[in-house]
């Protein structure tokens, strides 16, 4: 099954752990960062939580999603660590049958069944209608809200009833596979709304929301996390034991009811908190810590130093984008006006030297991307454009552009419009003659993503040099710029003029990589105000469509189009003492995000 | 003696109530809306409205200031929607690891400090003298962060005498306190910040006491030197140095930010570092407020300390 | 070559210290000779930078950084101290040898309870337990009549009184009962009733404890009654040593004839000038060669200026270093023109009138906003007037509010209560730019001749300012003003492209008064005109203010707590007490024929430069201190020192009662009878 | 018995006349050649050694920051992604940093910003300071007390803890952060000239100027000013200090200022990472020129402290 076939796939930064032969015992660790420790042991993760990737693994140590991923460096959904199988889809893609493995149960003895499945999704819905943020997944109109109806029809299968035809590939990979997934939970001990109290009804919407409440006090109680009873009805590899919260360490145990495969060998799984990436790699040199947490690519230049103290250093991209994006409602100096020209975007592409930025900024541990699906790593759905992109680095081409377009291109000063009109040869509509082409580019603080300042800069160097554009750098938080510089967002308005790219970071794809909700009309990150119609055809065959390369057609438009300017799609650097050995995909499964402890071992 | 320690606390207070209020409404004009932090991708005009509402942030400003402010003597310093806690928790959890944290340092500058000021105002312009001076004046101009870095890199990386940062087996204040060798370089490091000035201070103020007759005195009593230093300078050299000690909080609070942030070390500091990027205002505020309220006390305690230790303040 | 033989307890033989600094070496002391029997006091005295505190110290080789002894000996009853390991001299150290700093205010450990700081060298000396040494402090505290000593053991020294704090001095530097004792200016920071039990006390002592005591100082008054010989220094120098009968009746220095001349006495006559002696002590690093004093000589001759005289005489008791020896005192005959005649003030001539001023400062308590608590009654209802062409002097013991009532004359301070009116018009009640004019009549001279000059401004700048603020003249007319006024005060024209702190603190004095002559005022109030002044420089000022007075008569108001200065410069004098007059009179009047008790304590406190009379003054008059000026005494504000007080005192406060023409007093048993019954008028202090 | 008469009279005054003293001298005495005033806080200025070197070291860095760049070119605004972190070699003598730009460059580049900002940042706290003190002492009262309540209150929040919340909402530049700093660090020298026009107020030679009939506006411009102006000066060069600790430390927690533009504090401020990935030149060179400026302002502050001082007290 799925995780133990990978080997090592193209595009790998530095070396895999050696697989060794496992031994019993021990304990192997691993590293968190402060700020991205657990705050929630209920897998129902609201959206506050949501942006910390390490609650997902947390909780999945403990209870098995319906659906998880990748396959080692595959992207996809691997099997052998779900509790569902393969669905089926009919109906005119308005049903799904989902089966499940029937090897699961719970730490009380209870089998993982139907039930099981349709008690989360009750709780869902009863989270969502309580407030959408309850739910970090929930997008508007679609999942749970497209379900009519949900029944177990037999022990071990379910039978979900659509609104609407959906794509089954979005269906299967981006809802019910997703970051915040479904998973199946004890609807036979978990179905209280009160310690101790009366076991409920959870079809009822009523009693839904009550038990929800419940669950959800406490699943956010780091206080209780380790003495609650209700966390110690777990069917995955671990049971948790302890949990700090003072630092948020935490210990736990191979849960002795686990019905998958490999059983954990060893005998504890211990969650260390560093406050910085530093810290960690110190604690690994120093030999007080066996798996790091992802880092970031300036750590690159250390993996040598590591090696020498005994660790394994490797790295490879998640699967997902990074993108400055464009804000199409800037109207200072007409950048709105400007940036609507396909041209200007084209222009603005050909100056990214992303080859340069993977070699310098990145030390190499990133791969160039030039569309909302890279070409590492590898999906079914890459189009030919993120292998041959379509605007590789080149200045001149941008220059000529923009003077094919009546701009009087001044390198290293401040190109100027001296063509107005929306004839060809010219400017184009609402560009006045003397606009200059000159924006602000927002970015955030290397204290958060060290790259991103060194990345906005280059551009920012190249555009003024090579062509005359002006960018006007200026650094905001994450959280500022992500709520602020946002035209989505209702707090965007006081700020809509105050930017024009907003470099804070990209999003992370599901497996099937359709940028709904990013760039489609009114779409909840469409942050830019990117309008297309187009575009929105496109995806609409993306998530209601049938057809399986309806994504592959979207990317590919996509990475023409230019709606952003999409940046190299970085590596997750992954440190593992060389004590603890494992099969290759349980560590290329930590890039993205997903911890499989499972499979790990102290080598003999 | 009662009347004035009372009084003095009463003005204490009130500074202490002026600061909550200018801290409220400094954030407040940095314009962070609490509301997009909680609500988070769903914030839209309708759940901020009710968010909003719910909270308290529809009030006008000074209503919300005096809420603040009520709620703030009460101990409630609001909820962290990030971390999803009551702020007084989570600043509780911390307070006692830094309190550890600044008070070691703080002892251990003093204890450096004292002998080494007065031993420079005695031998003052020698070669010790100089280099004393020399190693304080660099210590006082150095980044602690700077500081930090280069003891990690040659006492614990290159050298290893120390750990490069507090291990995961410190998390009570007790073990930090039974843990010392893994408290050194953080203790060191914000006591270094310290330690300059106050050796340069305790140097001339035990330069100053020196010059008094009363020193000559003590000799022509026919005391030994010693007796001289330890009876006579000591005290009186050290009165100053105790309002030097309240003004230094502020200073080691900072300093805790980056100690802690640089060692590992989960305190206030790297609380309010994390809340600082997640812009998670509750706890800023209140961290802010906490270090405002331990300056002024801090004030007030060192008030209240030099009128006990100094015989000449008339108390009445 | 000393006078002394060998019976001395300590005997200093050819003594030399040096003071090395960073860029030269300061020769305080050099080759002294000296020696002290038991029971005898041995007076030095000289003016200030001469190296008297300098010999003190290296007594017990307690010199300030960089001082050390470089040669010569001294023997305590044979025991060689120069090279006495430090060890050995701690023993001697407050156990035999004990001193009183000068400046002793500063003196006691401000953070250690008296008691204790009185039993340290017990314990250090005497080796005994805890408890003895503090009973031991007790009997010492005891002994320099400290009151209530037992209460006050664990008080510190703020709360003593200067006064007191002398005696806690005194009583640790007689703990351990030594055999010498250095008094260097034992009494120089003390009011003049308070110098008096000071040195009553020292003399008690000397005699019952049998010490050989080094007292210093160099107030001729204090030396004159309390020492059996006297060495005069001078520069660094013993310039001549004598038996104190001796030295005042027939000194052979010229120095010592100066310094004796320069002293205007109670029974000065105010129509001859004082003995002045030219410029300033020479620098010690180096001193100059040939005679020190043969700068400012009026003997001088060639010889002086190379040769230094040898300490010789013609018997062993009278020692002196000069060429050109002087014989005896100096007869004061320089007569100052006009002065003969005296400012008298003709009858209803009110130039300045100050009616029932009082000025209260509020004490204020609290942290946030300044509540105020009390106040210091510093001038409380008084009424003095002063007439055209006259002066006005005011004496009384610190704080009894000199320099308030000066300031409120000037308006520096502005009157609580009462008025100040400048030839009947009510002058601070003018508004901008009349007061402004108002002003110029006006002018003050301050007490700190340095603090009174903006150190930032040349002395150009000084100047000119008073003229530039009232706008008087052109620049040409103001620069000639300047120059004329720099000839008047005797200063050369050089000097005014200096800053203050360039010149001496006489100099200064004379730009302060120049500085209150460019407005050419009709009134000047002289703020202790000359007390931070050295003997010498002081009858410059003197003289040179006397003059002024003579040549542009001036109406003036001379302050300071020091009779003589007063007399001298006064046509009448006021005595003042707790913010209240106490007598107001001629000079004459008041000195000779005081009506008010306390007129004669304060002249019978005062130490004269005589030796006969001053061996033969009787007890002091005034015991205890000041009240305080927060809550003074009721009725008379006397009382509680006054040797006549009665019930009477407690309950009615005494009114101003005439007791001559123009002489005035407010007691309820006067010295003498007063004539004729209180006029209400007289009450306010005018002649009546 | 020494007569005197009225021939001894010199230049129209009493003495005890000495042959050698010319008649017509004055009696005051001839004015002793003693050093200026700035002659005199020069040379104990100078007889500080460290202050002497600290001072050299001042010059040096000012020297070496704004006229160094006329004779080492480097490219201090184009990024260049493919020569970033390059070791010390002949051409970079001090390699390159992480934008590609000559670090010697950037030294220089980032020390004039530095020193740029301090300067600002302490001449704005500097003149607040004033203002806001000079007004408190003289109005007094009431007045004084809510204005100096005031201050305890501002100055009871950590600066630190300020700057950081505002930098979170204010992008850096040089203008933004002098101003922020000193916006904000205005309040010790408020007190310390507020102290001084207190003391100031009752001195004597004020009180003179008062009587001889001066205008407010005069008492504070010809005496009160000039005269608290060496505490202020003094003061100036901690402030400088404070300020380039204080950026360093913004650099450090991140809100460093925007490119191209850089202080030294924002090139130390990825200093850990640097180290550890072996970019020694990244971290020392540039710690060590902060470490020394900011020595350096204090060793010449306290010296002139010293220096002022000595000058006043050597009445
Ligand atoms: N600490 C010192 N350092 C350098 N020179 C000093 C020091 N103390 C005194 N002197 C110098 O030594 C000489 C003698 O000083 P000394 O204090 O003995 O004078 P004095 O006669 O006691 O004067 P005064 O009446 O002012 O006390 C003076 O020239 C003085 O300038
Ligand atoms: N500005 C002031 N504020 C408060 N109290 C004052 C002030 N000026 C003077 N006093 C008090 O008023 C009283 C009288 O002071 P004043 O200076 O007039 O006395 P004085 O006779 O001149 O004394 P001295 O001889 O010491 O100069 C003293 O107790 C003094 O402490
Ligand atoms: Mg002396
Ligand atoms: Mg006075």
């Amino acid at each position: 099954a799925g995780a133990q076939s990978s080997s090592s796939p193209p595009g790998l930064f530095g070396s895999l752990p050696t697989a060794g032969t496992a031994s019993t015992g021990g304990t192997i660790s691993v590293g968190f960062l402060t700020g991205s420790t657990p705050l929630t042991i209920f897998p129902i993760t609201a959206d506050t939580d949501a942006s910390v990737y390490t609650s997902f693994s947390f909780q999945y140590d403990f209870f098995v999603p319906l659906y998880n991923g990748p396959e080692g460096a595959t992207q996809e959904i691997d099997y052998a660590v779900s509790v569902g199988k393969k669905p089926t889809f009919s109906d005119n893609n308005q049903t799904v049958t989902i089966p499940l493995n029937t090897n699961y149960k719970w730490s009380n003895g209870q089998p993982v069944d139907a039930n099981d499945l349709v008690f989360d999704i009750d709780l869902i819905k009863a989270a969502v209608k309580e407030n959408p943020a309850n739910f970090s997944s929930y997008t508007p109109g679609l999942f749970p809200a497209d379900i009519t109806r949900i029944s177990a029809t037999s022990k071990y299968t379910v039978v979900i009833h659509l609104s609407k035809p959906l794509n089954p590939n979005f269906f299967l990979n981006d809802e019910l596979e997703s970051e915040a997934a479904i998973v199946p939970l004890p609807s036979t001990a978990w179905n209280v709304d009160s310690a101790g109290g009366a076991h409920l009804d959870y079809t009822n919407p009523a009693n839904a929301k009550k038990i929800y409440d419940y669950l959800n006090k406490l699943g956010t109680s780091v206080a209780t996390f380790g003495s609650n009873p209700l966390w110690k009805i777990a069917d995955g590899p671990f049971v948790l034991k302890t949990f700090n919260t003072t630092n948020s360490s935490w210990t736990a145990t191979p849960n002795p009811d686990f019905g998958g495969s490999p059983k954990p060998a060893y005998s504890e799984l211990e969650g260390l908190t560093f406050t910085s990436q530093t810290a960690m790699l110190n604690a690994l040199k120093s030999g007080a810590l066996d798996i790091s947490s992802p880092l970031d690519p300036t750590y690159a230049p250390q993996a040598s130093t590591l090696r020498a103290a005994g660790d394994s250093v490797y790295a490879y991209p998640d699967l997902g984008f990074f993108d400055a994006i464009f804000n199409f409602k800037d109207t200072t100096n007409h950048f709105n006006s400007i940036i609507s020209q396909l041209y200007a975007r084209q222009a603005l592409a050909y100056l990214e030297d992303q080859a340069a930025y993977v070699k310098g900024i990145y030390k190499g541990a990133a791969v160039a991307a030039y569309g909302p699906v890279p070409s590492v790593p590898r999906t079914p759905f890459t189009p030919s454009d993120a292998i041959n992109p379509p605007y590789p680095y080149n200045p001149s081409k941008a220059v000529a552009l923009l003077k094919s377009h009546g701009w009087n291109v001044v390198p290293g000063a401040q190109t100027t419009c001296t063509k107005p009109g929306s004839g060809a040869g010219e400017c184009g509509a609402g560009i006045p003659k003397g606009t200059p082409f000159k924006f602000v580019w927002v970015y955030i603080p290397a204290s958060e993503a060290p790259v991103a300042p060194l990345t906005s800069e280059a551009f920012a160097s190249e555009a003024k040099a090579a062509v005359g554009i002006n960018v006007v750098l200026s650094q905001k938080t994450f959280n500022f710029a992500f709520a602020n510089y946002n035209d989505a967002a209702p707090a965007g308005a006081k700020y809509v003029n105050d930017w024009g790219v907003n470099d804070f970071g990209g999003f992370t794809d599901d497996y099937w990589p359709t940028t709904n909700s990013i760039f489609n009309t009114g779409g909840t990150y469409n942050q830019g105000a990117y309008h297309d119609a187009t575009l929105d055809q496109l995806v609409h065959n993306s998530v209601f469509g049938n057809s399986a390369s309806a994504v592959t057609a979207e990317a590919s438009y996509l990475a023409k189009a230019v709606p952003a300017l999409f940046m190299p799609n970085n590596d997750l650097i992954i440190a593992v003492n060389n004590k603890v050995g494992g099969p290759a995909a349980s560590f290329l499964a930590l890039t993205a995000y997903q911890d499989l402890p499972q499979y790990w071992y102290i080598k003999k | 003696m009662t009347g004035y320690i009372v009084r003095r606390c009463i003005a204490a207070v009130i500074i202490a109530l002026g600061v909550a209020a200018v801290v409220y409404l400094l954030l407040n004009f940095t314009g962070g809306s609490p509301a997009a932090a909680a609500l988070g991708n769903h914030y839209n005009k309708i759940t901020a409205a009710l968010w909003n509402k719910q909270h308290g942030y529809d009030k006008p400003l000074v209503v919300q200031i005096v809420d603040y402010v009520w709620n703030a003597i009460h101990l409630n310093f609001g909820y962290s929607y990030k971390q999803g806690q009551s702020v007084a928790a989570l600043l509780n959890e911390d307070a006692g690891r830094t309190a550890y944290l600044s008070g070691a340092a703080l002892v251990l500058a003093l204890l450096i400090a004292m002998p080494l000021g007065i031993a420079q105002a005695v031998k003052r312009n020698s070669i010790g003298d100089y280099v004393a001076t020399g190693v304080a004046f660099t210590l006082y101009s150095m980044p602690a962060f700077f500081l930090g870095l280069i003891l990690i890199q040659f006492l614990a990386l290159d050298l290893h005498v120390f750990p490069a940062f507090v291990g995961d087996n410190v998390t009570t204040t007790w073990q930090a306190v039974t843990h010392p060798l893994e408290m050194a370089l953080p203790i060191v490091t914000l006591a270094a910040l310290t330690v300059a000035s106050f050796s340069r201070y305790m140097r001339s103020s035990a330069l100053d006491a020196l010059a008094q007759d009363y020193i000559r005195l003590a000799r022509a009593k026919g005391l030994r030197e010693r007796a001289v230093l330890t009876r006579h300078l000591l005290r009186n050299a050290s009165l100053p140095m105790i309002t030097l000690v309240g003004l230094s909080i502020p200073g080691l609070l900072a300093g805790n930010i980056i100690t802690e942030s640089l060692f590992n070390y989960p305190g206030l500091g790297l609380l309010f570092y994390d809340a600082l990027q997640n812009l998670d205002y509750p706890i800023l505020l209140a961290y802010t407020l906490i270090g405002g309220i331990l300056t002024v006390t801090g004030n007030l305690i060192a008030d209240i300390a030099v009128a006990v230790a100094d015989p000449r303040i008339r108390l009445d | 070559m000393t006078g002394m033989g060998t019976t001395g307890v300590l005997e200093v033989t050819n003594l030399s210290t040096q003071i090395r600094l960073s860029r030269s070496v300061v020769e305080a002391v050099g080759n002294v000779d000296f020696a002290i029997g038991a029971g005898e006091t041995l007076g030095l005295v000289g003016e200030s930078g001469c190296g008297k505190s300098m010999t003190g110290l290296s007594l017990i080789r307690l010199l300030p950084n960089g001082g050390h002894i470089v040669g010569g000996s001294i023997k305590l009853r044979g025991l060689e101290l120069v090279d006495l390991a430090e060890d050995d001299l701690r023993a001697v150290r407050g156990n035999e040898i004990a001193i009183i700093f000068q400046d002793s205010q500063s003196s006691l450990n401000p953070t250690m309870p008296i008691g204790r700081q009185v039993a340290e060298p017990v314990r250090l000396h005497r080796g005994v337990s805890k408890s003895e040494a503090r009973e031991r402090a007790l009997e010492v505290l005891e002994l320099v009549g400290l009151p209530h000593p037992r209460e006050r053991l664990d008080d510190f020294p703020h709360q003593l009184s200067g006064g007191l704090r002398q005696r806690v001095m005194i009583a640790i530097a007689l703990a351990c009962e030594p055999k010498v004792l250095v008094a260097d200016e034992p009494t120089t920071a003390l009011d003049v009733t308070i110098q008096a039990q000071i040195l009553a006390l020292l003399d008690d002592l000397e005699e019952r404890l049998g010490m050989a005591t080094l007292l210093i100082t160099h107030d001729m008054g204090v030396v004159a009654g309390r020492t059996d010989r006297i060495n005069v220094m001078y520069a660094g120098r013993i310039v001549e040593t004598a038996k104190t009968e001796r030295i005042f009746a027939g000194m052979r220095h010229p120095y010592t004839q100066a310094l004796l001349g320069s002293i205007p006495s109670l029974d000065q006559d105010r129509s001859k000038a004082l003995y002045t002696i030219p410029g300033l002590p020479p620098d010690l690093a180096p001193p100059p060669p040939g005679c020190r004093f043969a700068a400012r000589c009026p003997r001088a001759t060639e010889q002086c200026q190379v040769e230094e005289p040898p300490l010789t005489g013609e018997d062993a008791d009278h020692l002196f270093a000069c060429w050109h020896p002087v014989d005896g005192p100096v007869e004061r005959s320089v007569t100052i023109p006009h002065a003969t005649a005296t400012n008298g003030r003709a009858e209803g001539d009110r130039l300045l009138q100050v009616n029932g001023a009082v000025r209260e400062f509020p004490v204020t308590a609290g942290v946030i906003l300044r509540r105020q608590v009390d106040s210091v009654k510093a001038v409380s209802g008084i009424s003095v007037e002063v007439g055209s062409g006259e002066t006005l002097g005011l004496v009384g013991e610190s704080g009894c509010g000199k320099t308030t009532l000066g300031k409120l004359v000037v308006g520096a301070e502005k009157p609580d209560a009462g008025t100040v009116e400048l030839a009947g018009k009510r002058v601070f009640d003018l508004r901008r730019g009349a007061l402004r004019r108002a002003r110029r009549d006006l002018q003050m001279m301050f007490q700190d001749p340095y603090s009174s000059l903006d150190p930032r401004m040349r002395v150009h700048a000084i100047l000119r300012e008073p003229l530039q603020i009232q706008r008087v003249g052109t620049r040409r007319e103001q620069d000639e003003k300047i120059t004329n006024v720099m000839r008047e005060v005797g200063l050369p024209l050089t000097a005014l492209e200096r800053y203050p702190h360039e010149f001496s603190g006489g100099q200064r004095q004379r730009i302060g008064l120049a500085r209150a002559l460019m407005l050419d005022p009709q009134v000047i109030v002289a703020d202790e005109p000359v007390s931070a002044l050295d003997v010498s420089i002081r009858s410059q000022i003197l003289n040179l203010m006397r003059r002024l007075q003579v040549e542009r008569g001036t109406a003036s108001i001379v302050i300071s707590h020091d009779l003589a200065v007063v007399r001298y410069l006064s046509d009448r004098i006021g005595v003042m007490y707790l913010g209240k007059l106490v007598e107001l009179g001629s000079s004459d009047d008041v000195y000779h024929h005081p009506a008010h008790p306390y007129t004669e304590a304060l002249i019978a406190a005062i130490p004269v430069p005589d030796p006969t009379v001053e061996k033969h003054k009787g007890a002091v008059a005034i015991r205890g201190d000041l009240p305080s000026p927060r809550n003074p005494p009721s009725g008379c504000r006397f009382r509680t020192r006054c040797p006549r007080a009665q019930e009477l005192c407690a309950q009615v406060e005494p009114l101003l009662r005439p007791f001559g023409p123009g002489h005035v007093a407010a007691c309820h048993f006067p010295l003498q009878e007063p004539v004729g019954t209180a006029e209400p008028e007289a009450a306010h202090g005018s002649a009546g | 018995m020494t007569e005197l008469g009225a021939e001894d009279l010199v230049g129209g005054v009493p003495s005890l006349g000495s042959p050698n003293v010319p008649t017509l001298a004055p009696e005051g005495g001839e004015v002793q050649v003693l050093a200026s005033g700035w002659r005199l806080a020069t040379r104990e200025f100078l007889s500080n050694r460290l202050a002497v070197v600290g001072l050299g070291i001042l010059v040096f860095f000012v020297l070496a920051c704004f006229l160094g760049p006329l004779f080492y070119h480097t490219n201090q605004t184009i990024s260049n992604p493919l020569v970033t972190d390059g070791a010390p070699g002949a051409t970079h003598l001090l390699g390159t940093d992480d934008n590609g730009f000559d670090e010697l460059g950037r030294i220089m580049a980032g020390g004039q910003t530095a020193l740029e900002i301090g300067f600002f940042a302490a001449l704005m706290a500097t003149v607040i300071g004033t203002l806001y003190g000079a007004l408190a002492g003289l109005v007094g009262g009431i007045v004084d007390g809510v204005l100096m309540r005031l201050v305890d209150i501002l100055l009871s929040i950590p600066l630190l803890f300020i700057v950081l919340v505002l930098a979170t909402r204010y992008s850096a530049t040089v203008l933004s952060q002098s101003l922020i700093i000193g916006l904000f660090s205005w309040l010790v020298p408020s007190r310390l000239v507020r102290g001084e026009v207190l003391t100031l107020r009752v001195r004597d030679f004020v009180v003179a100027a008062r009587i001889m009939g001066s205008s407010q506006r005069r008492l504070i411009v010809r005496h009160l000013i000039p005269n608290a102006l060496s505490v202020v000066i003094v003061n100036i060069t901690f402030l400088i200090a404070d300020s380039i600790l204080l950026i360093a430390y913004l650099g450090f927690l991140g809100f460093g200022l925007t490119f191209p533009t850089a202080s030294w504090g924002d090139m130390l401020g990825n200093a850990q990472q640097a180290v550890e990935s072996g970019y020694w030149w990244l971290v020392y060179p540039v710690g060590i020129c902060l470490v020394l400026v900011v020595m350096a302002c204090n060793l010449v502050g306290d010296a002139l402290r010293d220096a002022f001082d000595v000058r006043l007290r050597r009445r």
